[in-house]
């Protein structure tokens, strides 16, 4: 017997309650608070975008200084490695918890709305941010820029911890 | 939910035309030619599997030898192939063409409601060069040359002076080769993803098993180049007498260490995401609700493989690389950790407040779950610099990334197979033998892989041929290959119930598991064209909205939404899913097994260093790719 | 790190063993390996051992918590959980993003941050690469298909395999090799370190015990890598004075007929093409220095101990008994090969 | 869209690009694409992977640069500045022609298309004729075996090199597409191929940079 049939006999309903949602979308250009859809979709972007690429080139720069500061060919610099290493980290970090405010923006303009809710059934309304996915991208951002601050803040710590070139 | 079976009677001839036009051609021709992801990821299967029996009997093998101290089944010659070709083979033969190229390519399209991947023919030449790749390398076991150090292959040993003769020339081809296959292959993915999902299947509406595949496919996309430089370098070191590699000259012997683990961490994780999205989506299936923390979920999977490519450098520790180098990376080791945790209590909580169902499926993804955060677990041990200097390179990290590979992701593989048979056979399987080789599965494993964890404490390094006795290995390494022969009887249960189940297996209807994803709303087998009518999706889980199944039903009845008018694929926006165009798909063709075959030769000029013969054949190469080009979309007809 | 300190430290270690993990107690009991990581003799292994006793507890704790979970639902299975639509955004969807939220982002950020301090920011100090000025002794340990040599840099002394130091000494340990790339690894006195060709590494090693601890060359060097291990031998500091002074000296010359003979032997034939014999004309660099073979316990990395029949064996057959490496089997005739034996059994 | 019956599309929608017989048919389906075809796509994923690839071999040009005290190391000799720079800005400049043959293309002008090829393949050509003959200049005085500098140095010149030889075949290859009219499948060839060549382009005025560090 398929589990359906199981379902149908414990009463579970045919129709899925969490479809409400997606055939009210927003109208072009609606206010959703303070902001139109097009802000939060800019919002969303940035919110979801910009950290992963900040935390990404601060690793390779810090890596890279590391290398050329304690090897042979960049030993004579003399490059203060602490000092390259605390500014990258506190740039990134800046930058990923302005990114997070721009998620937590998106979050708190579209509550009440699913992930799942998508563009509205046909083409209609092309181009418009569908509400699902601001929010769930806000979430996202949310998520991911928080490890990537973890990561500034870890980095800052062993910037201000290590003895230069030590060999681990 | 059927749709099309039986479909109604009015749209009988809509139907025939699809069948007519979609299907490859009869006979063995239609196998070698067809560019149907559904016979490709069925090949990939297959001949994945016979790699996984040639991997798995390395294994054994070598088990044998360290049943007790001073064994001599096989000599440190055979023992050093055995251990290295057990590597290449488990991870670039089996598990990536495994998860990517078989589940991948049979179910993705089918997910997210396409009738093919994006560049079918590009699909078929990624198998083609796959298998290739596959005899090419395995040929080198049987002609005795096969490669002996290591699947990382460090130089110097792997280096001109420590290893001259063909073996290490094996594996840098071996390797491109192969490369190429699996850089195809996820170009496809990424487009097929972006690119053909139904209309109204909007990103944050995507399968969670689409989201591990294109996160995995992202990370081939950018991890292999780094390989394919390693090998190159590496392959010119030996040939032409470069000195990328040799410390004497101006080279570095750590070139090599980083290149190969720029790809060789993210592969680790390549490794397992599919597996991942193998799990989150029999979860929702056995316990009959949509995954809790969908968008969690979601981005963990990309970022698992994202922060991937940021650590590579720790299993460098015990280079003696400055200590700043080296917590730098330790930090990355410490929160790439954190997606992981996201999804393991996103899917107990799934099974927690759903209605789980544990059939063997499920079992698997529970013993999945299991081994999976035993093994992360050690692996979050390895972030304290000192304790990963302290273990690496003994069998402490075998253990711990034998968890993480084959509790991560051939487990979900196993319950992928059961889960997925139905669908793929039409047939049932037989759930008691299931049980039981999960069941035989699971001790087996852990009783072959948890004993690592101790005898690697006590100072047994890896790779070694043989041990001395006296320092209280023997027990562990006993019980160890006691675990092997259980794993492997379980693994024998598990495909004997598949064969026997597939001649004897009871009807399974579309549906028998009440599925999520779209898969489940077209007849098992699915037809060649997968969906007589481009399913309307307003949700993840398209499987469970009724009234748009019905809508589809209605639509077949009255020829609505059928693109019939030949190998018509509707194109849609790559966040939002609006539909944007409808482009016409390539019918089966020759090329792709003819340019894999004449790509094949080259290879195998270059491992015998004929330049010139390598560059004459190179014509063929260009020879299949006019062929390829010559007919375009409009002539077809 | 007063929690980490050794004395403490190994204290703690040890209920901790009983309280966390009685299975694997019960295994690690009958084997206080001499190559065991978690038998330390100095207090950076001792750390290092605390750490992994540490982290292990909590693993557990983790292993238990998600485990539980799933158990938690066997309990409920088939019937339970939500009544609703399987796509229902409502049923159970808000506790789930708690859990999810807390144990699943919160509590391991936490725990890893922790972690990254305790062992990247303090212990690290410990084990990581000794500070100019702050050792005693160095001693030069290189790796060679497949066997150790030591050298101690001021000296004339080097030996191969067995590395005598002093107890209660901090050793400036530079590793480097004259091949491929091994790692030297002697569990119970500290971690890891790989020899990169042409680039020193540097390690503390540090022993607070009388005894041998056995080290292994832990990086996959070739065929005969799991035949590569060595002894560090820790003697009281005047014990090791009087070793040191010995093994510096030249080879002591040949007494009786036998060991001149043997000595001939030596030197006429190709021993002496890739063996030293300080004193000698002996001045070959590819295998072992023999100077003062016979203070040796053990031979070719540890394979077999050194007394006459071995050594007789391993001169005329050595490729049986340790196949792939450097020397070739010698072929002696009975007289030449006791006259040898008599002249390397002098070596003392 | 839910009342597309087989034939007719809904606003917005690309319909069957095969159907189009004709240059005028084909202006007149591209003109309703506001997306990038999915060739397109295809050739990104391409471009992404030799991106990388390249990338490695730069990295490593500088990991070595790092790990030894002079460079480029005493008996190499330091690569000449000026003659590489003009060629490279030369070889630049062939991005313009690529690009104006992609926008004829898609306005349906075949003839200007074919010129604007032909333009820039021959300066393609020149470019490459004179690099390969001075790559081997440079071997012979300096062989590519003497240490890690020269093996990286012809390295990574050659595979960029190998860049430039794979653009000026798609180049020539399209020119013997395109004689026979223009259909939407070549249309979107040259869409991608002068994708490609900006790449390339791109990646060359790199490599050039990076080897040219070396002198200072």
């Amino acid at each position: 017997m398929s589990v359906r049939h199981e379902a149908r006999e414990q009463g579970v309903p045919d129709v899925n309650p969490a479809r409400r949602e997606t055939l009210v979308a927003p109208q072009p250009g609606e206010r959703i608070g303070r902001l139109t859809l097009r802000q939060l979709g800019i919002l969303q972007w940035t919110g979801t975008i910009i950290g992963p690429v900040v935390w990404y080139s601060q690793h390779l720069f810090g890596y890279g200084v590391g290398q050329a500061v304690c090897s042979i060919g960049g030993i004579h610099w003399g490059v203060s490695f602490g000092v390259y290493q605390l500014t990258a980290a506190s740039v990134a970090g800046l930058i990923e918890i302005a990114t997070w405010v721009c998620a937590l923006l998106v979050f708190l303009h579209t509550k009440g709305a699913d992930w799942g809710d998508g563009p509205p059934e046909e083409g209609r309304w092309e181009g418009q941010e569908p509400y699902g996915r601001l929010y769930f991208f806000a979430i996202a951002g949310m998520v991911a820029n928080v490890l990537f601050l973890t990561m500034a803040l870890l980095d800052a710590t062993a910037a201000v911890t290590d003895v230069l070139c030590r060999q681990s | 939910m059927a749709t099309t079976v039986p479909p109604p009677a009015s749209a009988e001839p809509l139907v025939e035309r699809l069948e007519q036009m979609w299907q490859s051609r009869p006979g063995i021709l239609g196998w070698v030619m067809t560019t149907d992801h559904k016979r490709i990821g069925l090949l990939y299967f297959w001949t994945t599997l016979v790699l996984f029996g040639a991997g798995g009997a390395e294994a054994l093998i070598m088990r044998t030898q360290l049943i007790q101290p001073n064994n001599n089944v096989v000599g440190p010659a055979t023992y050093d192939e055995l251990f290295t070709m057990h590597g290449i083979t488990m991870i670039f033969f089996f598990i990536i063409p495994m998860t990517t190229g078989a589940f991948g390519n049979y179910l993705l399209p089918l997910m997210i409601g396409a009738r093919d991947m994006a560049f079918p023919r590009m699909n078929a030449l990624s198998y083609w060069v796959f298998l290739g790749s596959a005899i090419f390398i395995y040929t080198s076991l049987f002609a005795g040359v096969a490669p002996n150090a290591g699947w990382f292959d460090y130089v110097p040993l792997a280096g001109p002076k420590y290893d001259p003769g063909h073996a290490i020339d094996f594996y840098c081809l071996g390797i491109i080769f192969n490369g190429i296959s699996s850089s195809l292959a996820s170009a496809n993915f990424i487009v097929t993803i972006f690119k053909l999902r139904a209309p109204g299947m909007s990103i944050n509406r995507m399968p969670l098993f689409c989201y591990a595949q294109v996160a995995a496919s992202f990370g081939l996309l950018f991890a292999l180049p780094s390989l394919t430089v390693a090998t190159t370098f590496l392959f010119l070191d030996r040939t032409i007498g470069t000195h990328f590699y040799d410390a004497a000259k101006g080279g570095s012997t750590l070139l090599w260490q980083h290149l190969f683990w720029f790809f060789g961490h993210p592969e680790v994780y390549i490794l397992i995401v599919p597996a991942f999205g193998i799990a989150t989506e029999i979860i929702p299936a056995f316990t009959q609700r949509r995954v809790v923390a969908f968008p969690f979920v979601a981005i963990a999977e990309l970022l698992v493989v994202f922060i991937g490519f940021g650590v590579w450098a720790h299993h460098m520790f015990a280079t003696g690389m400055p200590t700043v180098t080296v917590v730098f990376f330790a930090a990355a080791t410490a929160v790439v950790v954190i997606p992981s945790t996201i999804q393991v209590f996103a899917w107990t909580m799934t099974m927690f407040t759903g209605r789980p169902r544990f059939r063997t499926p499920l079992l698997f993804i529970c013993g999945f779950i299991f081994m999976f955060v035993a093994g992360g677990l050690t692996g979050i041990m390895f972030l304290a610099v000192p304790f990963d200097q302290q273990v690496t390179d003994t069998y402490f990290v075998i253990a711990h990334f034998h968890y993480i590979i084959f509790g991560a992701a051939v487990f979900p593989i196993f319950g992928g197979m059961y889960y997925w048979f139905p669908k793929v056979t039409g047939k049932l399987y037989f759930e008691l033998p299931g049980q039981i080789s999960f069941w035989t599965i699971f001790l087996g494993t852990n009783l072959l892989f948890f004993p690592m964890h101790i005898v690697g404490l006590e100072g047994m390094t890896r790779r070694v041929y043989t041990y001395p006795g006296g320092l209280g290995w023997g027990p562990e390494n006993l019980a160890e290959t006691i675990g092997a022969y259980l794993t492997a009887l379980g693994i024998v249960v598990l495909f004997a119930n598949l064969v026997v189940s597939f001649f004897k297996g009871l009807p399974a209807g579309p549906d028998p598991w009440h599925g999520a994803t779209l898969e489940w709303t077209i007849s098992s087998p699915p037809p060649e064209y997968n969906y007589a009518v481009i399913p309307k999706v307003s949700s993840a889980y398209a499987n469970w909205d009724y009234p748009d199944r019905e809508e589809d039903r209605r639509k077949l009845a009255s020829a609505v939404m059928v693109l019939d008018q030949g190998h018509e694929q509707p194109v849609s926006s790559p966040v939002d899913g609006w539909w944007t165009e409808i482009i016409e798909m390539p019918h089966d063709s020759p090329w792709p097994i003819a340019l894999a075959f004449s790509m094949f030769l080259v290879f195998g000029a270059l491992l015998f260093h004929q330049w010139i013969v390598a560059g004459f054949l190179t014509i063929a190469v260009a020879y299949s790719l006019l062929g390829w080009h010559g007919t375009e979309p409009q002539e077809a007809e | 790190m007063p929690a980490l300190t050794t004395n403490r430290g190994t204290r703690q270690g040890r209920w901790r063993r009983l309280l966390l993990i009685a299975p694997l107690v019960v295994v690690l009991a009958g084997c206080g390996g001499v190559q065991n990581a978690l038998n330390p003799h100095s207090h950076p292994a001792a750390d290092i051992a605390n750490l992994f006793w540490w982290m292990m507890g909590i693993s557990f704790g983790g292993l238990a918590l998600v485990s539980g979970i799933m158990i938690a639902a066997w309990f409920k299975r088939g019937r339970g959980g939500t009544r609703s639509h399987p796509n229902d955004r409502e049923a159970g969807e808000r506790l789930g993003n708690k859990v999810v939220i807390a144990l699943g982002v919160v509590m391991p950020i936490c725990v890893v941050c922790a972690l990254f301090v305790v062992g990247d920011a303090l212990i690290i100090n410990v084990t990581q690469a000794p500070a100019r000025s702050s050792t005693s002794l160095t001693v030069k340990a290189i790796g060679h298909q497949w066997w150790w040599q030591f050298e101690y840099p001021g000296t004339r002394a080097d030996t191969a395999d067995e590395m005598h130091i002093p107890v209660d000494t901090r050793i400036n340990l530079i590793a480097t090799t004259a091949d491929v790339i091994h790692s030297f690894w002697v569990p119970a006195l500290n971690r890891k370190i790989d020899t990169i060709p042409s680039h020193a590494n540097h390690i503390l090693i540090y022993a607070n015990k009388l005894g041998s601890y056995r080290g292994q060359c832990a990086e996959y060097c070739g065929l005969q890598h799991a035949h590569m291990a060595m002894l560090v031998i820790v003697q009281t500091k005047a014990a090791f004075r009087s070793w040191l002074h010995g093994e510096a000296a030249k080879a002591r010359p040949p007494a009786t007929r036998a060991e001149k003979a043997g000595q001939k032997v030596f030197l006429d034939g190709p021993c002496s093409s890739c063996h030293t014999i300080r004193g000698t004309s002996a001045s070959g660099f590819v295998g072992p220095d023999l100077t003062h073979l016979a203070s040796r316990k053990w031979l070719a990395g540890l394979t077999i101990p050194n007394r006459p029949g071995y050594l007789g064996g391993w001169i005329m057959d050595s490729q049986h008994i340790k196949p792939g490496n450097e020397m070739p089997d010698i072929n002696l005739t009975g007289r030449q090969l006791r006259n040898l034996l008599a002249y390397l059994e002098s070596l003392g | 869209m839910s009342d597309y019956v087989a034939g007719g599309v809904p606003e917005g929608v690309v319909p069957r690009t095969t159907d189009a017989r004709n240059t005028q048919e084909v202006v007149a389906l591209v003109s309703r694409r506001r997306q990038p075809s999915v060739a397109v796509w295809g050739m990104a994923m391409l471009i992404a992977s030799e991106g990388t690839l390249l990338s490695g071999m730069i990295a490593s040009y500088y990991y070595l640069r790092f790990t030894t005290p002079t460079w480029p190391p005493r008996g190499d000799p330091r690569p000449e500045v000026v003659i590489p720079l003009i060629l490279v800005a030369v070889l630049a400049t062939t991005s313009i022609p690529m690009q104006l043959a992609a926008f004829a293309a898609r306005t349906g002008r075949l003839m200007a298309t074919r010129l604007l090829l032909v333009w820039a393949l021959v300066f393609q050509l020149g470019y490459f004729v004179y690099e390969v003959h001075d790559y081997a200049r440079q071997v012979h005085h300096d062989p590519i075996s003497t240490d890690a500098y020269s093996s990286i140095y012809f390295t990574l010149l050659g595979a960029d090199h190998g860049h430039v030889l794979i653009g000026i075949l798609l180049t020539t290859w399209l020119l013997w597409k395109l004689r026979r009219g223009l259909t939407m499948y070549r249309l979107n060839a040259v869409q991608v191929i002068a994708f490609y060549w900006h790449i390339v382009n791109l990646l060359t005025l790199v490599i050039v940079g990076v080897l040219l560090s070396a002198t200072f």
